[in-house]
């Protein structure tokens, strides 16, 4: 089990550098200057500034500098926008916020998905199987940000009617603003999920030790959670990596939509306004983050899924 | 004549699938006593492993259906009782054991646990205790180091290894009558003859009735008692083992036997192969289900079914041929020589 | 025990042996090639033959459309702003009147000299004409030792100024004494409009007000009336205006012309992007399962690389660095982005696949045959992975939709003069409460276009699938 | 295995319940305004200070030499009064007037800041606003070995300031308000890091306004609250100003109103529209700023040719602008690049120098076309690249001129779409023909706005050279006397209307919600806007 750990580490650790250097590089070719502030200034003033960001060095030595800094050093350097503030804060302050929301985010869509899935595989053809399988066509074919444009617009007619916040719109703190959000970050996951884990439930029926296990005499409610369920899950599980990738990148969008002050909405706005160094930190702190994540699922399924487990 | 164990009145199988209606089992009787083994035999797709899944309410209900016939155990009937009240009997009085065991077998869970579920349901034991029965269970079919085995999962087992978990979990609760579907088809010789000898071992042990489902007349012939050769649906001879191989009276166990290799000292002889395949069950044929293949198939074996005519102690055969106006073939094996019009 | 025979009809004669007839034994279907069969089963899955018609009809929508519904897209009509959908609305043929804001009096004074605390309002204060969608044109009679004037509107009938101030606004601020007249145009609509005229002096605003209601009629100016309907057209006739099925967006462009002209854009990306990837991820995938050994675990690792590769992180880099953001080159920028970050899965996918054909029988057979490994690859390989490809081509393509879509959503889309569904969703959710259908058209086709392909990789899928054959 | 799934969910539902779930409104006293910004202001610094977010709190914590009453008008501030002339100016400090740790500010706190301002070390964008003051433009240009030293001012003593000027300059006073002059106190810059952590966070600041910034969370929150050492402490009728929230999205901003979390909202042209539904009070406020389209007048430009500016001119319809794209009241069209709000000698400088609205013509725009063409010497004009930010409104706007110019002049025209950076490097690169650009004032004088377009400054982006234009602003620039002044604003105003160096195209005004029971709130066209300094809650 160890040398699997290890090599998944080690793919990750080279699948960091590259995303670093891609962006480095891509960054430093964008056409536009990080500099400019909307009232020009004197050229000495931009030739000091220049000196203050260590624009003015070759690029391969400012390379071998940002890798140097990044990765040894922890640090990112100081954004250009934000004058005095250092990326490692941003990130501090704003890593948290993206990762929990994330992180909600896919426990709803998994929990979700397994249960909704095992419903429709229970209730095969009959209602709620029907009805199941209509909102998770809907669901994979609405794209999230019409979803949650649409969604916060009736929750504040559902606010304004109940005369109290019920679903609060915008902003992020407690746990009660968290809900709409998240909700609508993952309503594509879930319905994505939904659809695998039916189809993986269905493929488990017709299975030789399911026969068995009635063979056996086993109440059905046992057969299905303890043979059926067990045996379906890992398919869910093996997507979980891809799942979490798309449900954190998903996360721009509803943060510019909630005000949610994490890292995504401010790595669209460095891009935007191309600020170098936070477009650099949050790249690869986010890279990072997203490439180790897909390995520790895949690490996970090795825990859960035995013929992995004694195997490697 | 004990009142039989397991008794099958007339039992028949449909399945509905996209082509129409397929009659896989047409009114098939037979019984099993106490410690006696009864060997189904028959071409694949006769219709002898849905006979057993019936009984055992193991047919995915769609598409399949029990459409009439009953099965009794001890005079308990099990067909068209809901599944609760099968479950009393599943696992408990009727073990059954599969062919694949690679595949029987749930591959996330351990071993031991699943030989140990049955007890848990069924005589309401601890987890512990189940534990440490299915352990004995697991020695007793000759399994080695059965501690450390009952720990692992079932990819680690060998295929013989594997049959005999299997055959631990169908005896968990000491059942009294015990399904075979095929155990040792999917295992090369040398295995197949130690799972026989341990079936065997454990029957004599048990006094249980048991059920042997297979196409292969060599394990027919060394374990069983009686014998019913299936075909198309039903059963077209039934009688003691002895009968069956030297006395039979249906020219389908004639072809079977034929085209079985014997390793008689000396004898050469070509195995001669029964031509043609089993009838489309969709359209099951009107008359005798062998008409098409049978070389003394006769004008009217094509229209009417043959009934069951009853030779010699509880030996039957449904074939016009044992009908009083049939030509007297003393002996069968050379007229077939005669090329077919 | 002796033989009885239940039915004693039959003869001796019925005991003879039967003649042979092989006819029972023949096979009752045709053979079917592998593209027959499964275009047979693909017909029975209903859902996807319809989802079938729906892709064809959306491809005609786009690509076609714009033959049968020439309305330019960028034909811009300025008094039509954010119109619903409709068959056709009347509007009154008005003479075009001069698009002057404010009337001046020069014989009143431009601003008093000293302030007068006790300002009146004015005496009179009407509406001059027909108020309408093009203007509703308001006079008052200027006030002593005015200096300004501040004109509220309101949408809900308001009896005082304090009910119009709240439910209204001040729509103009007049900082001149000598203006005697105003034309209201701002966001006219067809519906009851109340006014009220506040005098100012230097420093006190007057406590009086004088208010007066109109009903605004849609209007249409007698130029462009004249350009719209064949035969001649007089002011003060109803004429039916041109039609906007789907209503009009934020600059009174005609909807249905910019959702197929977006259309094209969407389907391209959403097409043209699958397609390069999936072509470049077989041959990758191909080769790098037929070579096999060390070239094989290489390019394994190159692809597990960008595989891993958080995506849209990617996408967006790399639309920065290929200048998308520069206006006119996104298309491009979007193209190379997408393909360039999603050809792994496929890679690893056809792999797969070829790895396992590899081993088949035949494949082994054809090799003893003698066959080069072209042909092998051409009559082994191509045909049995075409099935794979073409399923995941229909999966692809709502995933390219959706990430051109919500690119554009984080400012990263397509730039104008390109226009896509995305884009349009983009627009209109800005204005969803006001005119919710800029938003609505967009999302139904992306929505609709999406499900169509899913459900239609899904029936290809199952008609494809070599396991469901034997079944049948 | 299952157990492995339950628990799995189980933990990552602590995680996210144990989030530090501070209160949405810290509503302490009833004397609080809760509001939300647009965007975290980027520098707190104030020699360093460059936006308006930064501007707006800057205005609350610190104060100048001079200050602003309700109405705008200049009042004393940490100066109690003060003589000016063409060349000095003298500034007598009130003694009573605190740090916010209690020590007092004086002169030198002054001297420290100007210095380190212009000091090209400290890089601050906004050094060019101190160029009045004597040698200041020449220590940041580094030009004849000029030192921070050097500058022109000095202290008396600690209540006394003393500033020399390069050149006369009449609105000094107006300047000494703008947050680039406010003073910093030499020891309490260094103990932070060296200067290097000053105004990196709330405890790296000190304050001398009459609020003082308690709680800064980057990227969500920040708090103001009274300042007890303020001088004039009794006529702050406010305790807290609470900022909860950063929201780019006016919807999400409007939402956030309608649940009354925050007490101001600015609206959008789809906001009002929802706000007019939901029958809320909407208010209006010019902010006193001026957008335009500028002409790329380089040689190899197309739009060097008059005619052709001329031509672009007659076919824009600034008020068809207003009221059909831009949507949103409050919004006046513009013709001059003078702001209607600018003082003019006695009343207003737009009574004074009337302008009149150019007429939107068509046929006259063709026939100047084809005389373009002649004097080009082109048969077909090339495509003419439009730069645009990526805002939606920029974006609805260049549609509506790309549309008018294919419309009635059979003119192509590219819409470069940029990212406001990108934007800036293309403006000064000269890589456009139009460019939609604004100007916001920095001090309320019209020179804030007539210096843009002479030759020597860098603001102007479009490169328009014209001597005669240069000199009357020089001549501006060199009397302090205000009938001067202002004519030769006058005559600047007539040359940019003739040679169409500019479209105007609006003054903008913003539509606002505020909380009925909110009073006393100011609008200011220059320095902290909204300026809750006069404000109360009833």
């Amino acid at each position: 089990m160890l040398s699997f750990i290890f090599r998944r580490m080690v793919s990750a650790v080279v699948t960091i550098l590259a995303l670093a250097t891609l962006i480095f590089f891509a960054m430093h070719a964008a056409p536009g200057d990080p500099l400019l502030e909307s009232k020009a200034s004197s050229p000495e003033i931009r030739a000091n500034l220049l000196k203050h960001y260590g624009l003015d060095k070759p690029l391969i030595v400012q390379y071998g500098l940002f890798m140097s800094n990044v990765f040894l050093k922890w640090d990112f350097g100081i954004s250009y926008s934000q004058k005095n503030r250092r990326v490692n804060d941003i990130i501090r302050d704003h890593f948290p916020v993206s990762a929990i929301l994330g992180l909600l985010a896919i426990v709803m869509a998994t929990v979700g998905g397994i249960l909704f899935g095992a419903l429709t595989a229970l209730f095969r053809n009959r209602l709620p199987d029907r009805v199941i399988m209509m909102l998770v066509i809907f669901g994979i074919s609405v794209p999230n940000f019409v979803f949650a444009a649409w969604g916060q617009y009736w929750f504040t007619v559902l606010n304004a009617w109940a005369g109290w916040t019920v679903i609060p719109v915008a902003g992020w703190g407690t746990f009660h603003e968290m809900i709409a959000p998240a909700v609508f970050l993952e309503v594509g996951t879930l319905a994505y999920l939904t659809r695998l884990m039916r189809s993986s439930m269905l493929e488990v029926v017709t299975t030789d030790y399911i026969r068995t296990a009635k063979a056996k005499g086993l109440s059905p409610l046992r057969i299905f959670f303890s043979h059926q369920l067990r045996n379906a899950i890992l398919p869910i599980i093996t997507t979980l990596g891809v799942a979490l990738a798309a449900i954190t990148t998903g996360g721009f969008v509803i943060e510019n939509l909630f005000a949610i002050p994490g890292l995504g909405r401010y790595f669209v706005q460095a891009v935007q306004q191309l600020d170098y160094t936070v477009i650099m930190g949050t790249g690869v702190f986010y890279g990072a983050y997203l490439i180790i994540m897909v390995q520790i699922v895949d690490v996970i399924y090795g825990f859960v899924d035995p013929r992995i487990r004694v195997s490697k | 004549m004990s009142t039989p164990l397991l008794e099958v009145k007339d039992l028949s199988v449909e399945f509905d699938t996209y082509g129409g209606i397929v009659k896989a089992v047409r009114g098939v009787s037979f019984s099993v006593e106490r410690g006696k083994t009864l060997a189904i035999v028959g071409e694949s797709g006769c219709g002898k492993s849905v006979t057993v899944q019936s009984i055992m309410g193991l047919i995915p209900t769609p598409p399949g259906r029990v459409t009439s016939g009953s099965a009794k155990l001890n005079g308990k009937e099990l067909i068209g009782v809901s599944v609760d009240e099968l479950n009393k009997f599943r696992g408990n009085e009727i073990g059954m054991i599969f062919q694949d065991a690679m595949s029987s077998l749930n591959p996330t869970m351990k071993v031991g646990h699943q030989i140990a579920e049955t007890l848990i349901v069924h005589r309401g034991m601890s987890r512990k205790d189940a534990m440490k029965k299915s352990i004995e269970l697991l020695e007793r079919t000759r399994i080695p180091e059965a501690e450390k085995r009952a720990d692992q999962y079932p990819f680690q087992f060998s295929g013989g290894m594997l049959q005999r978990a299997m055959i631990s979990i169908a005896l968990a609760c000491g059942p009294k009558v015990l399904i075979a579907d095929e155990p040792t088809t999917a295992l090369d010789v040398t295995i197949q003859s130690q799972i026989l000898e341990l079936i065997k071992e454990i029957q004599r042990t048990e006094h249980m009735g048991l059920i042997l489902i297979t196409h292969d007349l060599g394990v027919v012939a060394r374990v069983a008692d009686e014998v019913a050769v299936m075909y198309a649906g039903k059963i077209c001879e039934y009688g003691p083992v002895d009968e069956i191989f030297y006395q039979s009276a249906h020219p389908y166990t004639e072809g079977l036997r034929e085209a079985m290799p014997q390793n008689v000292e000396g004898v050469h002889k070509r195995l001669t192969p029964i031509e043609g395949s089993p009838p489309d069950l969709f359209r099951p044929p009107v008359g005798c289900g062998y008409y098409a293949r049978c070389p003394y198939a006769m004008k009217l074996c094509e229209k009417n079914q043959p009934p069951s005519f009853d030779l010699k102690k509880n030996h039957f055969s449904y074939c016009w041929l044992q009908d009083k106006q049939a030509p007297r073939l003393n002996d069968m094996v050379h007229v077939r020589q005669r090329p077919i019009q | 025990m002796s033989v009885e025979t239940t039915k004693t009809q039959f003869s001796p004669s019925d005991f003879t042996a039967a003649s042979r007839k092989d006819s029972l034994q023949q096979l009752s279907r045709p053979s079917l090639s592998y593209w027959e069969d499964v275009w047979i089963r693909f017909k029975k899955n209903r859902q996807a033959t319809v989802s079938l018609c729906v892709v064809v009809f959306l491809l005609a929508f786009s690509f076609l459309g714009p033959f049968i519904w020439i309305v330019e897209p960028s034909q811009q009509n300025l008094n039509r702003i954010s119109e619903g959908p409709s068959l056709g609305r009347m509007a009154l043929v008005v003479d075009e009147s001069s698009d002057e804001q404010t009337i001046e009096d020069p014989s009143f004074l431009y601003l008093p000299e000293h302030d007068n605390p006790n300002i009146g309002a004015p005496e009179k204060f009407e509406i001059i004409g027909t108020p309408s969608t093009l203007g509703v044109e308001i006079h008052w009679t200027p006030v002593e030792g005015a200096a300004g004037y501040l004109i509220y509107r309101s949408e809900k009938v308001s009896e005082n100024l304090e009910a119009i101030s709240d439910n209204g606004v001040v729509i103009k601020e007049i900082t001149s004494g000598n203006e005697i007249g105003f034309v209201d145009r701002f966001d006219i609509q067809p519906r009851n409009y109340w006014y009220a005229i506040v005098a100012k002096s230097i420093d006190t605003t007057s406590t009086q007000y004088k208010i007066v209601s109109a009903k605004v009629v849609r209007a249409i100016g007698i130029e462009a009336a004249q350009t719209e309907s064949k035969n001649l057209v007089k002011v003060g006739e109803m004429i039916k205006m041109s039609v906007h099925p789907l209503g009009t967006d934020y600059l009174g462009r005609d909807m249905l012309a910019r959702l197929m002209y977006g259309g094209r854009i969407s389907l391209i990306i959403g097409i043209f992007v699958p397609l390069i990837y999936i072509l470049f991820g077989t041959l990758y995938g191909g080769l790098s399962g037929y070579l096999g050994g060390r070239v094989d675990n290489i390019m394994m690792r190159i692809c597990d690389i960008v595989a891993t590769m958080p995506y849209l992180l990617v996408v967006i880099i790399l639309y920065i660095l290929l200048g998308g953001h520069v206006g006119a080159r996104s298309v491009f920028a979007l193209m190379v982005a997408m393909t360039s970050t999603f050809w792994p899965g496929t890679a690893r996918l056809i792999r797969g696949q070829v790895l396992q054909i590899r081993e088949e029988g035949y494949v082994q057979a054809s090799k003893l045959l003698g066959s080069s490994t072209i042909f092998i690859i051409l009559r082994h390989m191509i045909p049995n992975t075409m099935g794979l490809i073409l399923v995941n081509l229909t999966f692809a393509v709502p995933t390219s939709i959706f990430s051109e879509a919500f690119l554009a959503f984080i400012g990263m889309g397509v730039k104008p003069p390109f226009a896509s569904w995305g884009t349009l969703c983009e627009e209109g959710v800005k204005t969803m409460s006001s005119s919710p259908h800029e938003l609505f058209w967009p999302a139904v086709f992306i929505c609709v276009t999406t499900l169509a392909f899913n459900l239609l990789g899904d029936g290809l899928r199952d008609a494809t699938d070599s396991k469901m054959r034997s079944r049948e | 295995m299952n157990g492995f799934l339950s628990k799995l969910t189980i933990l990552l539902f602590v995680v996210a319940a144990v989030v530090p779930a501070q209160s949405a409104t810290a509503g302490n006293s009833k004397n609080t305004v809760t509001m939300s910004l647009t965007g975290e202001p980027p520098d707190l610094n104030s020699m360093r200070a460059t936006d308006t977010q930064s501007g707006f709190v800057l205005g609350h914590i610190m104060q100048g030499l001079t200050s602003r009453d309700k109405t705008g008008k200049i009042v004393p501030g940490v100066a109690e009064s003060w003589k000016l002339d063409a060349t000095t100016a003298t500034f007598k400090l009130r003694k009573n007037a605190k740090w916010s740790d209690g020590k007092p500010v004086t002169a030198h706190d002054f001297v420290f800041a100007w210095q380190t301002v212009v000091d090209p070390a400290t890089a601050s964008q906004y050094a060019f606003i101190l160029y009045p003051i004597k040698n200041a433009e020449a220590i940041n240009t580094n030009k004849d070995g000029k030192k921070a030293s050097d500058l022109g001012v000095k202290a008396v003593d600690d209540y006394t300031l003393e500033v020399a000027f390069d050149k006369p300059c009449a609105y000094f006073l107006s300047l000494a308000a703008f947050s680039t002059y406010y003073p910093v106190r030499k020891d309490f810059y260094l103990a932070q890091d060296g200067g290097k952590k000053f105004a990196a966070d709330a405890k790296n600041l000190i304050f001398n306004g009459p609020f003082k910034l308690d709680v800064w969370e980057h990227g969500s929150k920040m708090k103001m609250t009274k300042n007890e050492f303020y001088w004039n402490k009794e006529t702050i009728k406010m305790d807290v100003i609470d900022i909860p929230y950063f929201i780019i999205d006016a919807k999400a901003r409007y939402n956030l109103y309608k649940d009354k979390k925050i007490d101001m909202v600015g609206l959008d042209s789809e906001t009002f529209k929802e706000s007019i539904k939901d029958s809320f009070k909407a208010n209006r406020f010019a902010d006193g700023s001026v957008f335009y389209l500028e002409f790329n007048h380089r040689p190899e430009r197309v739009t060097r040719n008059i005619k052709l500016r001329e031509a672009i001119r007659s076919i824009y319809n600034a008020k068809e602008v207003v009221d059909k794209v831009i949507a949103l009241p409050g919004n006046e069209p513009a013709y001059t690049l003078f702001p209607k709000w600018l003082r003019g000698v006695g009343r207003s400088f737009r009574q004074e120098y009337p302008v009149k609205s150019h007429k939107v013509d068509f046929t006259q725009a063709k026939k100047l076309l084809e005389e373009a063409k002649k004097e080009l010497g082109l048969t077909q004009l090339p495509p003419i690249w439009f730069l645009v930010d990526d805002g939606a409104a920029p974006k609805r706007q260049a549609e509506y001129v790309q549309g008018q110019l294919k419309k009635h002049l059979g003119l192509d025209m590219n819409i470069d779409i940029q990212t406001f950076k990108q934007r800036l490097s293309k403006m000064s690169s000269g890589d456009f023909d139009i460019v939609a650009a604004g100007w916001g004032p920095d001090y309320d004088d019209p020179m804030t706005f007539a210096d843009l377009f002479t030759s020597w400054n860098e603001n102007n982006r479009g490169k328009y050279a014209n001597p005669e234009y240069d000199k009357v602003i020089n001549e501006a620039m060199t009397t302090i006397d205000a009938k001067k002044r202002m004519d030769a604003m006058g005559k600047a105003q007539d040359i940019l209307i003739r040679d169409v160096v500019i479209l105007p195209q609006y003054e903008r005004g913003i539509v606002y919600l505020q909380n009925q029971k909110l009073k006393g709130v100011v609008r200011s066209v220059v320095g902290a806007d909204p300026n809750f300094i006069f404000a109360s809650v009833e």
